[in-house]
Formats: C-alpha cells, structure tokens, sequence
C-alpha cells in the first residue's frame, strides 16, 4: 500500500504547488461544462416552466419523454453527436469533433431534459395559491408566471447546480466528442479513467481529489438549497 | 341595485358538475352569507364570482353587463373583485411588499402605495408588521393581512372564503368587524362562506345555501337511517336510528313489507308544539327538549332532541305563539307530508 | 368510575408548550366531549389518550395505574384504545382487510374475523363495500370505516378527532348516532373532539373545553378591539370596535390618557336584563337582540346582537327568569369586575 | 451521411441476426448491472428504511451525506476501488482487477447511496397517518414498518429500477476496473466508447440503440411505477 500513500501526498502536493497540467485540465472541465449549463438553463428553465403552465391534453406525455430522456446514456449522446460532427456528418465541414465545442454540444443535450426536469417539478410544487392570488390581485399571465418563478427561485437555482454537477462528473461524452487532447479537451473525468495506468496514476488522485472537492461541495450547496425551498 | 346575476349557469370538473345554480342575484353594497356543508360548490362559486374560473355554460352579468370571457376583458373585470383564500397565502417577501404587490400592478406611484399601506395595515391592526417576512405570521395574523392586501386595491367586491373557519376566538371578532366596517364605510359588496349559521345571520343581509351545487332553501338536515315495518291499521312503523318511533301513512311506500331506509324531513313542513294537552293529534308526534333557538332570516331555527336531532324551522309569528324555552318539553308534530323516504340500496 | 386521571400533565414540541393540563378526568362509559378552537391542543390531548405520545411530564393513570412508559407494557394499553383521526385513512387494500388488520395483530382466528367483519359493516352500513378497495370510499364512508374498523376491536375506549368536521350532514347523522349507539350498548368510553357546541352539548355527557392547551371553563369569544378614553366622571368611555359604548370605572387602567387595546367581557359575569324598565343600572348597560340560545351543560348560552356579537352564560334560574325570546331586545350589564383590558402594544 | 445511413441499416441487421459479439456485451452488461443491482437494493433499501424511521438527531446530517454520495463521479469510485485491488493493493493478491467482480463492487458502490436516498424519499412521502393508524390499531413496530413498506413498495420498486438504470448506462466504472476485454469485461457503454472510431462503428450504433431501448424501456417503466405510487 505505500506506493498509493506515496501517491496521494503527491497528488496533495501537486494540488498544493498548482500544477500546470493539472490546473489547464480543471480549466478545461470548468469552463466546458460552465457553457453547457448556461445554455442548457437558458433553454431547460423556460421549456420546464412552458410546459408546467401549459394546459395542453398532451402535458403528461411530454414530462414522460423528458423523464425517458433523463436516462439517455452519455454514450448514447456521445454517439449520436457523433454521427452529425465526424468528417462525415452534415456538420463535418465545421471540423467540430474533438473540440470543447463538441463537448459542450453533447453534455448541452444531456442535462437540458435534467434542467427542464427538475424546473417542472419546481414550478409545479409552488403552491397553486400563489397563482390564484397573484390573479386574484389583478396580475396578468406574465405578471402571475413572475411570482411563481421567484416562489421556485431556490429549487430553480438547485436545477441548475445539479446540471452542473452533472456535466463536470460525466465521462462519456467527453471521450467520445473530446478525445482526451492534452491541454485541450482533456478533463478530469477522462484523464483520471484513460492515464492513471499510463504512469500519471499522481495526476489521476490529484484530479480525484478536486472532482470530489467540487462534486461535493456543489452537493452540498444544492442540498442547502433544497431544504431552503421545502421550508 | 344587483351587482351579479347569474342564470342557468353551471360548472362542471371531469364530467362532474359541481356547481347548478338556476337563478342568484348579488346585491351591490349588501353583505352575503354562502352557507353549505364541504363539497356543496361554494369554492367554485367564489372562483366563478372572482373572474378566476369560467363557467361551462350559462350567463353571468356583472354591473348590468354579460361578462365577456375574452382576455383583455377579463383581467380589468378581475382587477375589480379580490378573493381571499381560506388559506391565504403569502409570497415570500415583506408584508409590505405583499401588499404593494396589486398596487405596484396598477401603476399606482410610490407615494401613495406608501400611504395605502400604511393605512391599510392601521386597519387590520398589524402596523407594528410593516417590515416583517410575511409568511412568518400566524393564521389569524395571516388572516388579516390577506384582508389588509385585499383593501389596498379597494375592490367594488370582496369574496371571503371561510374567512374565520381557521382562526382564533379573537381573530374571529376582530375579522368579522373588519367585514362590517368594510362595507359600512366603502360600500364594498362582501359574499362570504361559512359554515355557521350563526356568522350568516348575524354578519349578511343575505344568505345562500348551496347543496350539491344548487341553491336550496335551507339545508336539510333532518335525515335518519329508518327501518319501517307495516302495522294492522293504516299506518306503518318507522323506526329512526332505532329509537324514535313515527306512524305514517301506508300510502308513502309501494311494497306490503317492512324495509330499511332513510328518512328525511322537512324542517319547513314539521311544526313545533309547546302545549302538551293540545287537541288530539292528526299525524305522528315526537317527544323532546329543545336544545338551541336561532335567527336564521325571517324563520327561527329550533334544535329539539328527540333522541336524534330534530330541526324546526318556525315562522316569527308562529314561534311568538308557541314561546318554547331551551330545555322545555315539547311535541313535533310530523305531517305525512313532511317526510320523504328512500329504501336502502 | 374514573378511567383516565390526568395530572399536571405538560406536552412540548420544539420549546412551545401545547398542552398544559393541572388536572382532568375521563369518567368510565361515558361520552366526553373535547371543545376549542384550532390548535387549543385537543388533537395533542388525543393522541396521549391513544398511548401515541407521551407527555414531557406531569402524570397520566389508566384504570387507576399509572401509566408505564415501557415498550412492552404500552402496548398493551394501546391495544385497549383506538383513535379515529380527523380524516382518517386506509390501508391501500380491500374495506375487508383494512378491518381484518386489527383482528390478524390480535391472532384472532378466521373464522371469528369473517364474522366480526360483518358485524361492523352491518352496524356501519358499509356491507356492500366488503370487497371494494378501502381507498376508494367517499369522505363519509371512509370516516364510518374508520369507526368499524375501530368497533372490530371492541377498544374500552374510542378517541375520535373531529368525527362529523368534514362529512355532510347525512353522514354527519349517521356517524353521530353510530357514537350513541357504541357508548349504549357496549359501554364504550368515547373522547371526541368538535367545534360545534350544539353537537358537544347534546352528544356528551361531559364537555371539556381547551384554549391554548389549557383547560378551560368555556371559551371566552366577548375579546374586542377597543379605544378608551377619559370622561369628566369618574368612569372612562370604552368605544368597542368603534361601534359599541360601554363606560367603565377608571380604576380599571393607570395613565389618565386615552388609548387602545382589547377588552375581554367575562360572559359567566356579565347579565342579561329582559325588563327594560327595571331599576336604574348601577352598572355599564349595551341593548340588543336575542339571536342564538342554547342549551350548554347547565348554564344556557345566549348571544345577544349589540352591534357586536356578545355571549352571556345563564344560570338555568335566571333563564326562567328572564325568559328571553329570540329577536327580543334585551339589556347586558356589564359590571366592572367582568372585564379585563390590555393595552395594545 | 450514406456512411451513416448505410450502418445503422447493418446495425439493426447485427441485431435482428443476434450477432455473437453483440450478444456478448449485453449478456455482460446486464449480469454485472443485475448483480450490482441486487446487492446494492439488499443493502440500501434496509439501510433507507431505517434512517427514515429513526429518531437519532443526526439524521439530517446521515441524509445530506447520503445525497451528497449521489453526486460522486464514477471515475472516483473507479480509482477508489482501483486502490484497493489493484496489484498493488490490500486485496492485490485476490486479483479482482479487470474482472467483473470488480465492476460489481464499483457498480455496488455507485448506487448504494441513490437507492437509499430514494427508499428514503419513498419512506417519508409515506403519510405519518399510516403510521400512527397501525399503531393505535395495536401493530407493534414491526408491523407498523410492514404496513409502511407495504405503502411504499412502488415508489421502492422505482428505487431498485433506478439504480439498475444508472449501471447499465455508467462507464467510468467499467473502464477502469473492467478495462473492456473483449467478451469477458467489455460492457456496451465501454464498447461504444472506445470501439467506435477503431472500425466496429456498426457494432457501436448496434449497441446504442439497444442500450437505448434498454435504458429508455426502464425509465418508462420507472415512471409508470412512479405514477402509481403518486396516485
């Protein structure tokens, strides 16, 4: 057991001292997985608060497909996303593959039916007082969907952290669209599954260590959350 | 003069129609008790008065006018009538803010809002709340408030839905005054439901009773499981909850057997009769004490424990004769006529 | 023969104290009424009669032992009771079953539980629901299960939370006579709570009345919003709700300023006065009209319309007396010792 | 994208003549993800029920680190587990690595924590009044945790399918103590991660789309069991 002691005060160490390599890999998962949420919120919120509100016989069968969605592999996605930016896809010419733009496509797709998820369950547990008595106050349609969304500001806020913590711990996606380029599209779910048997088995615990940190710690902000919006 | 009229008008939730009410009138300016057990459509009423539900079909006119259901129309009709919730609800910020809220919608400016809110909260008793979270308050204080947030926008209606059901001795008193002064001192039309017979005759100038979604003239309550068993003479035995007897007439059933069933009666058709000695009795009389007198309109409500439960309902005149005291022994007089019967499924 | 002996029995939750009672009696075979507003504690009060809970301190004795909070032996106490909740639920299997569960825990054998099942839906009138799935039933025919499924047990005691609050009024009937029945023939204990005094009044034989977790004689509703202001006199003028005068002595407060607060009338100390021509008052008088009289233990509770409601409790003597009629305008005396006032805050 | 067209055409090919290959990685899958499953529902479903229903104040805190749990990636479980059997490691000489004992114990690892949570969930949603009925009915607590099982068996049931959803779709644990040996450890998702661009694309699509229709006829029948249990 000592060469994995050894290991993990030199994957603290590497923590410690900032390593290059270990910080652009941060870096990278950071700012992909940031931009797939940020889009995936800016399309799952109002889709999920769209189709909360509407009235539409078919309401119950579009949440199930969102649902069904929810566990579309990212394999799956990978695959999928694939087919559209390879050299042989209609999206070839654009030369995605292997890019963060890829990345943030795919894992874009993943957590958008989370999101959407997560933001109808939001605005449907906000009490359906608070709508009769917005109304009942005289607020129009626009008004009304205004004092729901900050009912629901907390677990909305929860939707949005769970997507992220969703995307920085995925693997499949990044694999297949990335590719593990170092220094480019290498993020620390693959450099930890695909180098730590090539001999950066420091590296893989130092990554290890601060995707648990963040996995964690976004958790445990997003549990705080939640108990502030069941209150 | 009316401010509501409603014809023919129905509602319906499922295939289930909840609400049927032929023909009602709300008076401008008057104070109206909605009375009816759970379940009898007194919500959806309200819902539908509000402007907040439309109903499947039928007429509604408001000020004279058929209410048009078109969006534009019905928000200005709705910005006219607050309905407040059995269980209001606060959002989740000030009490203050809660009851900018309408005003902010309005366009009402700054200045004034401040001057709106502070009287209002002067009103309903919680100045001291001003700044408070509003949804830390307790279920009288909530009560108030939810009213205070109500007047703000000085409504031509005000519909409460039980508004004292959930509340204390005290906030009972302290919001069945407010209504009063409300409609003293604005003129505000208030339709309010309750299950106390008591609120509704003393609180409105007039009072509904919903039953099943229809409007009724009282609700009826005087119904008993019964078992009757045919006698040699022409009349049968009626056995209610199994311990007050009743003859009637061999005429009300078809069937030459005894049975099982429930009985109702007629609290309009039953009499009360103080004296004991009285004249021979042409049909059926229970035995009893009377245990509670009420006003309820232009009838007094007579409770007499037969055994079971019995109301009468006596006219002003007719009680004035009789005189019955609480605790007395009397006689209810129970005319075949009065009774209606249903055989057990 | 007393069954339960409840003494200085405190229960908290979270730091709040719901429940505060010095001392309180639960007769053997009789039926106990539970009175008070909404959060007085009588559902707390229930559940330590169930043996659900157990009070933080204070002592509770049972058939005359005190109550062992050991595992094994509470048990068995619990196995003597049986509460019925407000709205009751079912086990997510047949009507049958639900009854059986009870019998199966006891090891009552098959045979004994088909006919026992029968038995109670018989006396229930559920028998055609046998084998229909228990959560489907109505609100009423759910509550009237929940009573067979108790009755299946043959408990010494029923605790039943607000039976009749959210059933219709047939139900209502029929769950009221169904308790009736129970404590006649088979000498079952029944606690039940309710709101509705009229129910309380003429359904038990005992009437306890909660307020704030303590036991009180009746629940004092004369609690006014009121100004008060200094007169040239030696009496100060109370203005209720701003509509009702009363003059008080000014002993009752200390600055020799006017203010606001609440007064609160005693209705055990305030008279009612049907002669309006009787001696001059030596105390403080407000007219109005009889609306509501009613029997209530040995006292009779009469409401009087003084442009606020007022409750005067009536000795049955003085009600002879007096004999009021409903709508009859009558004098309240309003002595200085019936009153006690708060300043607002 | 005739490329395309032309291999999905031979991937439902591959999979209506029950391709040997094929056949083999989704008879791996599903024995490790069932076994996984199995374990893991016998330990964290007894596990839920009992923090639901305990009375200890730390409860809250046993909750948030349970929910916390959910969110660690698969690859950190994969390189814990990698730890301990490694060569190298406490349990080296039994020479779990690169089996699918291995995958099992990562794969029992990653859903513990989200079958518990969920029988929580399951358990507390159950109304307090079941509780208190079988018990003033005289159930002792053993019956009274009978009766409350027996209200929650749906939304139970939705807790083991859940968990045996996440397994079939998750890869990093797979890869790292699986390391993907053909016909031996090599699952679908690990296949169409790494397998794709190396010539067997057809074979990846094959996979895809069953394990899509696997991962898609679960959540279906996890939402329909979730339906009922919310009746």
């Amino acid at each position: 057991m000592n060469f994995f002691v050894d290991s993990f005060f030199a994957a603290f160490r590497l923590i410690g001292t900032g390593d290059a390599e270990l910080l652009k890999i941060v870096e990278v998962t950071l700012s992909v997985s940031s931009l797939a949420t940020v889009f995936a919120s800016a399309v799952g919120i109002p889709m999920g608060f769209l189709i909360a509100h509407s009235q539409v016989p078919g309401k119950r069968a579009v949440i199930t497909v969102l649902n069904t969605l929810l566990a579309l592999p990212t394999v799956v996605i990978g695959l999928f996303v694939y087919v559209f930016i390879s050299r042989r896809g209609i999206f070839g010419p654009l030369d995605l593959l292997y890019s963060q733009e890829a990345m943030v496509i795919g894992q874009f797709i993943l957590i958008v039916p989370l999101i959407a998820a997560l933001t109808i369950a939001a605005v449907s547990r906000v009490d359906a007082r608070y709508q009769k008595t917005a109304r009942t106050l005289g607020a129009n349609g626009w008004q009304t969907a205004l004092v729901i969304l900050r009912e629901a500001r907390f677990a909305i806020s929860a939707a949005v952290i769970s997507g992220f913590g969703r995307v920085i711990s995925e693997i499949g996606i990044s694999m297949m669209l990335g590719g593990n380029i170092k220094g480019f599209t290498r993020t620390m779910t693959t450099a930890m599954a695909l180098e730590y048997d090539k001999g950066s088995f420091t590296l893989a615990v130092a990554l290890g260590v601060v995707l648990m940190t963040l996995s964690l710690g976004i958790n445990i902000i997003f549990n705080l959350i939640q108990g502030k919006s069941s209150r | 003069m009316s401010l509501y009229q409603l014809q023919h008008l129905q509602q319906r939730f499922a295939k289930k129609t909840v609400l049927d009410i032929d023909e009602l009138t709300i008076e401008q300016g008057c104070i109206h008790a909605l009375l009816g057990p759970n379940g009898a459509g007194k919500t959806t009423l309200l819902n539908i008065l509000a402007f907040l539900e439309s109903p499947v079909c039928g007429e509604l006119a408001f000020q004279g006018k058929r209410v048009d259901y078109a969006k534009g129309n019905i928000l200005s009709l709705r910005r006219q009538v607050v309905l407040v919730d059995q269980h209001p609800i606060m959002f989740s910020t000030t009490v203050r803010a809660n009851i900018e809220f309408g005003l902010k919608i309005r366009k009402i400016d700054g200045a004034t809002r401040n001057r709106v809110v502070d009287e209002v909260l002067e009103t309903v008793g919680l100045a001291r709340y001003k700044n408070a979270r509003a949804d830390a308050l307790s279920g009288g204080e909530t009560q108030r408030l939810a009213l205070a947030r109500a007047l703000a926008l000085e409504p031509q209606v005000l519909l409460c839905d039980e508004p004292t059901a959930s509340v204390d001795a005290e906030n009972q008193a302290v919001i069945t005054e407010l209504l009063r002064t409300i409609n003293r001192e604005q003129a505000t039309t208030i339709v309010f439901t309750t299950h106390d017979r008591l609120q509704a005759a003393t609180l409105a100038q007039h009072t509904l009773v919903l039953e099943n979604g229809q409007r009724v003239n009282t609700t009826y309550e005087n119904s008993y499981a019964c078992t009757f068993e045919p006698t040699s003479g022409d009349k049968d035995r009626y056995l209610l909850h199994g311990v007050v007897e009743l003859y009637l007439s061999a005429e009300n059933r078809k069937s030459g057997q005894g049975g099982r069933g429930r009985i109702t009666l007629n609290p309009e058709s039953i009499r009360l009769v103080t004296d004991l000695r009285e004249s021979p009795p042409v049909c059926s009389q229970v035995q009893g004490r009377v245990v509670m007198m009420m006003e309820e309109g232009h009838t007094i409500r007579v409770v007499v424990d037969v055994g079971v439960l019995m109301v009468v309902l006596m006219l002003a005149d007719d009680y004035r004769q009789q005189n019955p005291a609480i605790g007395q022994q009397v006689c209810v007089a129970v005319p075949d006529s009065a009774c209606s019967w249903t055989t057990a499924c």
